[in-house]
């Protein structure tokens, strides 16, 4: 299995993960979307790590993962507290700010 | 160091400049001071009248007129080579007169018109809001009198560009303040299109910049010219940034269309500064930076430019036949008139030139006097519009009088002011180009109808009923008139001056052309003839 | 011994020391169903086991009629789950239903993989260390999947979509996941000692001293992050029989719930397989054994007993825990998580890297610095001996300033002495809040009044006197 | 050194055969009697409420649990690789991580101070 | 195997420390200073570490200067002018943005909630709000932001941006859910930033990853030498730069990457707007600049045309969207999607002289936003009873504001005239600058398109002078919105109105209007009606700073003016910052 396969895998997941961003209007789903995005570059980052023998992709995936995490933190609490206010987490019943 | 030095050594222009600017802060500013705001505006305004006048005859040379005098030079942001530069020519100096000469007038004659306030809601009947709406008044023409000192003046292509834009800015509050019942939608439609232009022209600015000598002063205009590093297109290219937002302001048809519309809103006063002296700033800008920035590209443009100067002068004067607005008939006869500086601008024709110079003094001058004569009159009447008057020469004798001379200055009859300007365009068009002059005389003839049609609506026949009350000129108005027909009157018999100052600057904008662009000069005339 | 803290601490970090080259597919085959079957066997055993302890320690005498000492009655059990009806509940979510056992089985099985049971022995010709496979992240293996096994439990409650096993699964993941931050923290200290994540490693970085020793503040809360994990008693909140019935297992029948069930108990030996591997020194033969006859008992198969008799001492340690220690309320819990174990974990992990810091990048012994914190300490101690002490530190709380709503009172708040006791706040017997009073029942009311009467012999009524003494039934 | 890796699939296949073997087993051997209130949830014996959709709500007081966990979650990510490395790292990575971990303790403290962690 | 620690010159890191060390210092305020003094002491230690990095800053700039350009963390952060201007710029202007977001106004509530966490319309944010809690946790926040714009500024390697953006982005997401006021409006606000800020890193992620693929490295020097090197990979390299450059494009809010930019404008509260557009710009744009300028110089051919592209259209829609707009948030937010277009034409440029003109223009920007914003929290709504609401935004709401606040609305014209680049403001200096590089590069075409949409930009900043100072507020209307909104919508706060700035409330006629809302909101809409005459009835009402507003809009006003006077000292200033450290 060569590191091009990794490759196409994490384009693939980076490309479900970019269409769940874009079609499903539930935030939490939305927001997993952004989380398979993230896991696919570290995908990326850990197979091109191998790839040039040199621990900085590797080193780039943790901070991704902070990111990550970071993200799901902030992102949970808005969504939360979005949700506790309409029961509902779609992104198209917070539509107020449609014009 | 003897008398004329020591006046020379007074920064003239500068003074010019700053006085009615401060005092239009201290007015708007200081509120205890609006209760004598129109006094004070016109006090000032008198002072720069006679500070002008002692700069014209003590510090410049009239012998020297074609070159550029009362220089005052300071960096102003020298990183990209911008300098606070003024100085008049001697046709610098003669719209600087212009303009001071016009805006005492303008106070005087628009003394009363803010008595009564526009606003509608009850917080603007109170006594406070009519002064303050005086005050504004006031300074809003003082810094508009600042600027077009400061323009006429201008020696940076930059500077002269930030007045330019800054220009609007006092204009546009006057015409959205205290202008007619569409007075925002004529607001913004001036703005839009004088910003359009400007813009525009900061393209050429910015290219400018980019291609100039560069340098601590690479905005001077004699920095800039003939070294600009630009390639013929590019020459041509920066002609056009800087002509289209002349034409806009001019106004040339066909970007005309905003001149009528903000007439026909813009107070009296305003129109005056506006089309007698603003207006000329697209001329002005032409003589001033155009023909010496791009030599070769004026050349190259001159014959498309001569087309639609003549389209202008028989399009203005048409439209100007049919108009049943008073204001924006006048309008359209400015149109026209500029039509004929622009072509006495591009024939590049010494005498022709020297004619569309010493027309936009003139034009300024009878124009003025028409749209006072038009805001005395509707202001009376209440209405605009030629069709609501008749008859009024009985009742308005005085009044009558003064509409006919302005008309008669505008229509370029012998012994008024625009005779002689019109005559010598038109001798320097039939110079070059017999078809282009047999137009220009088609729009001559036109003029007389123009005038003297709405002339015998208003005045003429019997009196409309309802206006047999209608009360002459009061003393004030008369004194605002006076000073306009004898300017008229002076310019027509006895141009002299006006000529000596103008006529160094035409030729040597003439021959700089001939002498550097001798050859292409030739095939451009040529061209023209065909 | 102080100064042994650290044998290991320098150099680089070390991968797995067991050498597993002469492996083969079989071996791993072996090895393999071998590790089940220990469970499998182990989980049979400490279920009877555990029912005997726990017999025995409230003096009863537990399974005995299958088999000897009842020995065979947990393997009855298994085989009656097996032979149960094996239905799928209506109006869950099939899929999730039926994974969330297997993945919890599955989980559960897989952390033995690299739990190392002795040192290389023979296996028909074939030398191989005593342990399917060792890799440089081993422990991070473990935690991982320990983590996935979260799931089987959260995914179960989940999509049986009923209410109890829905509290369970989020009580559940919510106290694995506090706990397992105090866990991996109380880890991280062996990880500095040791400079290692494989077990292999661990193990033979103990060799001069267990860590449960040199580092007995991470031990001891590892112990008790070790029983949260596995959701026991004093920790079973999940599965509470007397509020959550079981918890997330409540809709399962069959072998699933036996895959619950062996789930459970699989972990418990997994996490005291774990706490052998880097506290109690693996497979090492304990102080006095290693050291007879040039360390014979850490050699060959003998580690094997070591292994697995430490692991049934955490075993044990747990049984007793469950007879011993009530069930924590939910808050207590995790208070005991979130503001005594992280931050105690935490404290820990900086003693430990500065101490050995200072021993080994600037050479200052040990001693020398334990000797300065105890002049310190002992200086602070006799300085907060003479402090005069403070008069009721304030509380200073964003919502003392809310004002208190009826019925929305919180632990802590003031509020509770003056407002009165309502026992229907919020349309729900409640009982009272700190600091408020129950009043007396209508029957004890009833009472007073009557006694008063008696001793009075009259009708009319008195200043009613405070009675204590006499409801003493 | 052979993939340390490949003895753990192997671990895996025998585990999960083990796992589905078992309910498969337990599929076949065990008795089909339908029954509607079998598959009906259990709630002590009284009906069962009807539950909306799929499933009910995660109470919000999880969600909190959930963020703090993952702050320090990440925490631990990176006290694993230092902890390893502790000896490489020296002085720089000691500083470094102690400045880190006072770092996240700042969140946790002004956590605990606002009440973050309180638990009814 | 090695570790060799990193060299690490502590001295230009000043500034960031500064920030950051104020913001943790501030968690801890939140955490142990009682809530009395607290909110005034986040205030102190905000404005106080803003203004500490200005001199930091300050001084940095006199080092480098002398000792020349250097990298501070290994080659990861590079401390060279350009980036040093950003940080200056970036921590002045957060000084003035702090000052707008410190202000509660005279009504004593500022724009932000009471406590973020309580349900909108619910009785615990009644509560929290009658108990006049204050939520300080946004100074802290913005700090947080402060500094990863200071970072991000300075980052000469792909993971220091990348931690830059996440650290400058997370608080903003949470800012802006913070508005007192139409909280739900806030609220989405916030999800949706957050969303499309997720989903934008996460391009700039993978964008990372395939640089690193291409390159095996991070540093944008070794990315710019990787580039020529490496032949067959150049998919990788175009795609990794372009996702890399899109994420940044995304926090520009360039088209058509900008969805978020009206929604997260108009419900975010108005000074983190303020704070947040003038600042993550400058952040946003440096950063851009450096990637480009430093890491991708190679791919100038498809790099540059990409931008274009991209300019083009973000001139083109904001220009045309902000034309049609009412709501004057929503106006500005497309307006600035328009001035990123112009701005990006002088990062296509790729020369030096592009940076100081890049940055003269941000700076304009920001400083105008600054004010801009911080006019907007004092022109407020108000209903028939005579509470204060929410911010006016709708236009016509903004109707005679020229007569009743004059100075405000001379302030806000200056304003809209430095945006429009009206010459003699500030804006108009920026304009200049950023236009004379692109006619250098040779992209005249661009420039003219700019001109054009500028001038169309200039109608709808005009517009709302003309509206400020030509419109009569119509009185019928204004009382019919003030009746609706007093019957539908229950007064929220209980707001003292007696002491606002341009009411002639009676002492009589407050105390009625007072006793009566505290009765019933039906009642209060007479009384108040009977004691304040029709002319109160209008549906605006202007609040008075508590002064640090006022401050940030005077300094922000007399910068404008002043910048576009004589911007000559600030332009030699930034000229210095010409050249990027590579």
């Amino acid at each position: 299995m060569s590191l091009v396969h990794y490759l196409v895998l994490s384009g693939i997941i980076f490309s479900i993960g970019a269409t769940t961003v874009l079609i499903r209007r539930n935030a939490i789903i939305a927001l997993l979307g952004v989380e398979l995005m993230l896991n696919a570059s570290n995908l990326t980052l850990v197979t091109f790590a191998r790839l040039h023998g040199d621990l900085t992709g590797q080193v780039i995936a943790f901070f991704v993962m902070i990111v990550a995490a970071a993200e799901v933190v902030v992102g949970l609490a808005i969504i939360v507290s979005i949700y506790r206010t309409r029961r509902s987490a779609s992104v198209d019943d917070a539509s107020l700010l449609k014009s | 160091m003897n008398g004329v030095d020591s006046m020379a050594a007074v920064p003239w222009l500068t003074l010019l400049i700053v006085v009615p600017l401060a005092s239009a802060l201290v007015l708007w500013l200081v509120p205890q001071l609006h209760r004598f705001a129109r006094q004070i505006g016109l006090v000032v305004s008198l002072l720069v009248l006679a500070g002008a006048v002692v700069a014209a005859v003590g510090a410049f040379d009239m012998g020297a007129a074609g070159t550029v005098q009362l220089n005052e030079t300071y960096a102003w942001i020298p990183q990209i080579g911008v300098s606070y530069a003024v100085g008049v020519n001697g046709l610098g100096l003669a719209m600087v007169l212009l303009a001071v000469f016009l805006v005492p007038l303008v106070l005087l004659a628009g003394w009363r018109e803010q008595d009564q306030p526009a606003g509608t809601a009850a917080a603007d009947r109170d006594q406070a809001s009519v002064l303050r709406r005086q005050a504004g008044f006031v300074a809003l023409i003082l810094v508009l009198e600042a600027l077009m000192i400061g323009i006429f003046a201008a020696r940076d292509v930059f500077l002269f560009y930030v007045i330019f834009e800054a220009m609007l800015l006092p204009v546009y509050f006057l015409i959205g303040a205290y202008g007619g019942p569409r007075r925002k939608a004529a607001a913004m439609k001036f703005l839009l299109y004088s910003l359009a232009g400007g813009l525009i022209m900061l393209v050429g600015v910015v290219a400018l910049y980019v291609m100039g000598p560069g340098g601590e002063q690479g905005f001077l205009i004699d920095s800039l010219a003939g070294s600009i590093q630009t390639g013929v297109w590019g020459e041509r290219l920066l002609f056009l940034s800087f002509f289209i937002a002349f034409a806009i302001k001019a106004p040339l048809w066909p970007v005309h269309t905003w001149l009528p519309d903000t007439a026909e809103q813009s107070p009296p006063g305003n129109n005056v500064l506006l089309v007698g002296v603003l207006d000329k700033v697209g001329t002005f800008g032409m003589i001033a930076l155009i023909l010496p920035l791009f030599p070769e590209a004026s050349q190259w443009a001159a014959p498309v430019i001569i087309v639609l100067a003549l389209i202008s002068i028989i399009y203005g004067a048409i439209l100007a036949i049919g108009q049943r607005d008073l204001m924006r008939l006048i309008a359209f006869t400015s149109v026209s008139h500029f039509g004929f500086i622009v072509l006495g601008i591009f024939l590049r024709e010494p005498v022709a030139l020297t004619g569309a110079m010493i027309y936009m003094v003139a034009h300024g001058v009878s124009t003025a006097a028409l749209f006072l004569v038009a805001g005395f009159l509707t202001q009376r009447t209440g209405s605009q519009r030629i069709g609501d008057h008749a008859g009024l020469q009985k009742v308005v004798p005085v009044m009558a009088a003064m509409f006919l001379v302005a008309g008669l200055a505008s229509i370029a009859l012998p012994g008024l002011s625009g005779f002689i300007p019109e005559y010598l365009v038109l001798v320097g068009t039939f110079r070059v180009n017999l078809v282009a002059g047999v137009i220009a005389v088609l729009g001559v003839i036109l003029s007389a109808l123009y005038l003297l049609l709405p002339y015998q609506r208003i005045f003429a026949g019997a009196t409309r009923e309802g206006q047999e009350t209608v009360p002459d000129l009061t003393g004030r108005e008369r004194w605002v008139m006076a000073p306009l027909v004898a300017a008229m009157l002076v310019l027509g018999i006895y141009p002299a001056p006006v000529l000596d100052a103008v006529r160094p600057v035409a030729e040597d904008s003439a021959i700089e052309q001939t002498t550097t662009f001798a050859p292409a000069g030739d095939a451009a005339t040529e061209e023209a003839d065909q | 011994m102080t100064l042994g803290l650290l044998p290991m601490g320098l150099g680089s970090p070390a991968g797995p020391s067991a050498d597993f080259s002469n492996d083969t597919w079989w071996i791993w085959i072996i090895k393999a169903v071998g590790i089940l079957v220990f469970l499998l066997l182990s989980v049979l055993v400490a279920i009877w086991a555990e029912r005997k302890v726990l017999g025995k320690m409230q003096t009863r005498t537990g399974p005995s009629v299958h088999g000897p000492i009842g020995l065979l009655q947990s393997l009855a059990d298994a085989l009656k789950l097996m032979l149960k009806e094996d239905f799928t509940l209506r109006g869950a979510h099939k899929v999730l239903y039926l994974l969330a056992p297997l993945l919890a089985a599955f989980t559960a099985f897989m952390v033995m993989a690299v739990i190392p049971f002795g040192p290389e022995v023979s296996i028909f010709g074939v030398v191989t260390p005593l342990q399917l496979t060792d890799m440089p992240v081993a422990v991070l293996y473990i935690l991982a999947i320990t983590a996935l096994g979260v799931y089987g439990i959260v995914l179960g409650g989940w999509a049986s979509n009923s209410p109890y096993p829905l509290l369970g699964s989020v009580r559940s993941s919510a106290q694995i996941i506090s706990y397992e931050l105090s866990m991996g923290l109380s880890l991280v200290s062996v990880f500095i000692v040791s400079g290692s994540l494989s077990t292999s490693q661990i193990v033979s970085a103990q060799s001069q001293m267990w860590w449960a020793f040199a580092l007995l503040p991470a031990f001891l809360i590892y112990m008790v992050s070790m029983v949260g994990e596995v959701n026991r008693l004093p920790f079973d909140l999940p599965e509470a029989e007397g509020e959550l019935v079981a918890g997330h297992m409540v809709e399962y029948s069959s072998m699933k719930f036996a895959w619950f069930f062996l789930a459970e108990y699989i972990n418990m030996f997994n996490v005291s397989a774990i706490a052998t591997t880097l506290f109690l020194g693996g497979w090492r033969a304990p102080w006095p054994l290693s050291q007879i006859n040039d360390g014979m008992f850490n050699e060959g198969w003998w580690p094997l007993l070591w292994f697995v008799a430490k692991v049934w001492l955490f075993m044990f340690f747990m049984f007793w825990l469950r007879a011993t220690l009530l069930r924590f309320r939910y808050d207590q819990f995790m208070n005991l998580g979130w503001k005594v174990l992280i931050p105690g974990a935490l404290a820990w992990v900086v003693a430990v890297a500065i101490l050995q810091g200072l021993q080994q990048f600037y050479g200052i012994p040990l001693t020398t610095v334990i000797g300065w914190i105890a002049g310190v300490f002992l200086v602070i101690m006799l300085v907060l001996l003479f402090w005069p002490e403070k008069k009721g530190a304030e509380e200073e709380d964003e919502r003392d300033a809310l004002p208190a709503t009826p019925g929305t009172a919180r632990r802590g708040d003031v509020l509770a002495a003056e407002t009165e006791f309502d026992p229907f706040a919020g349309g729900y017997p409640v009982p009272p809040m700190p600091g408020q009073k129950l009043p007396p029942s209508p029957r004890q009311q009833r009472r007073e009044r009557e006694t008063q009467l008696a001793a009075l012999g009259t009708g009319a009524p008195t200043t009613p006197e405070p009675q204590k003494e006499d409801d003493d039934g | 050194m052979t993939n340390p890796y490949v003895p753990l699939l192997i671990m895996a296949a025998v585990a999960a055969v083990m796992a589905v073997g078992g309910l498969a087993a337990s599929a076949f051997i065990g008795p089909k009697r339908y029954n509607r209130v079998k598959v009906a949830n259990y709630e002590c014996g009284i009906d069962p409420t009807p539950t909306a959709g799929s499933a009910g709500r995660f109470p919000v007081k999880y969600y909190l649990i959930a963020m703090t966990f993952i702050i320090f979650d990440i925490e631990v990510v990176f006290l694993y690789p230092w902890a390893v490395a502790f000896s490489e790292l020296a002085v720089f990575g000691l500083v470094a991580m102690l400045t880190f971990i006072a770092l996240i303790t700042v969140p946790y403290v002004y956590e605990w101070r606002r009440g973050g962690l309180e638990w009814d | 195997m090695t570790f060799n620690a990193p060299e690490i010159a502590w001295g230009g890191l000043t500034p960031v420390l500064i920030i950051a060390g104020a913001a943790v210092l501030g968690i801890l305020v939140e955490a142990f200073v009682p809530r009395g003094p607290r909110r005034t002491v986040q205030i102190v230690l905000a404005l106080g570490a803003a203004a500490a990095a200005v001199v930091a800053v300050a001084w940095r700039w006199t080092e480098v200067q002398a000792g020349g350009a250097q990298h501070l963390v290994g080659d990861r952060v590079v401390e060279d002018l350009p980036g040093l201007a950003a940080q200056g710029m970036i921590a002045a202007v957060a000084l003035l943005g702090i000052l707008v977001i410190a202000d509660r106004t005279e009504t004593g509530e500022g724009s932000f909630v009471a406590q973020a966490s309580t349900r909108p319309g619910s009785p615990a944010e009644a509560d929290a709000t009658r108990a006049g809690l204050v939520q300080s946790e946004i100074f802290p926040l913005t700090l947080f932001s402060v500094t990863g714009m200071l970072v991000f500024v300075q980052a000469n390697d792909l993971l220091t941006l990348l931690i830059g953006l996440e650290v400058l982005s997370l608080p903003l997401y949470v800012l802006a859910g913070t508005a007192r006021r139409r909280r739900l409006l806030s609220q989405e606000a916030s999800m949706k930033y957050f969303l499309m800020g997720a989903f934008a890193s996460a391009f700039t992620i993978f964008g990372i990853a395939l640089l690193f693929g291409y390159s095996g490295t991070v540093t944008y020097e070794g990315i710019s030498q990787a580039a020529p090197a490496t032949a067959g990979l150049d998919e990788m390299f175009l795609a990794g730069s372009a996702l890399v450059i899109i994420g940044l494009l995304f926090k520009l809010g360039a088209a058509p990457f900008h969805a978020w930019t009206p929604d997260v404008y108009t419900g975010a509260p108005a000074p983190i707007i303020g704070f947040m557009a003038a600042t993550t710009k400058v952040a946003a744009f440096v950063a851009l600049m450096r990637f480009v300028y430093v890491a991708v110089p190679s791919m100038e051919w498809d790099v540059v045309p990409f931008l274009w592209a991209v300019a083009t259209l973000t001139m083109v829609v904001g220009t045309v969207v902000a034309v049609v707009q009412s709501n004057i948030k929503r106006m500005l937010a497309y307006s600035w999607i328009a001035h990123a277009g112009f701005v990006l034409i002088g990062v296509t440029a790729l020369e030096q002289v592009a940076i100081p003109a890049v940055l003269l223009y941000l700076l304009t920007y920001g400083v105008a936003t600054i004010g801009t914003f911080g006019i907007m929290t004092l022109v407020r709504e108000r209903d028939a009873a005579g509470n204060i609401n929410a911010e006016a935004t709708s236009i016509e709401q903004w109707a005679g504001l020229g007569k009743r606040a004059p100075w405000l609305a001379v302030a806000m014209t200056i304003f809209m005239l430095s945006f429009a680049g009206i010459p003699l403001t500030a804006g108009f200096m920026g304009k200049f600058t950023v236009f004379s590089a692109g006619v250098a590069a040779g992209h005249t075409w661009l420039v003219v398109l700019a001109v054009i949409a500028s001038a169309a930009t200039a109608y709808f900043y005009i517009r709302l002078v003309v509206v400020m100072f030509f419109s009569e507020p119509n009185s019928e209307e204004a009382a019919k919105i003030a009746v609706e909104s007093g019957v539908s919508e229950v007064p929220q706060g209980d707001v003292p109105t007696g002491d606002l700035e341009l009411d002639n409330l009676s002492a009589a006629g407050s105390e009625a209007a007072a006793v009566a809302r505290s009765e019933a909101a039906a009642a209060a809409n007479t009384v108040s009606y009977d004691a304040s005459g029709p002319r109160n009835a209008s549906p605006v009402a202007v609040v008075a700073s508590e002064g640090l507003t006022g401050v940030a809009i005077v300094v922000t006003a007399v910068a404008t003016v002043a910048v576009g006077v004589f911007p000559g000292p600030l332009m030699n200033l930034l000229a210095q910052a010409s050249a990027f450290l590579p």
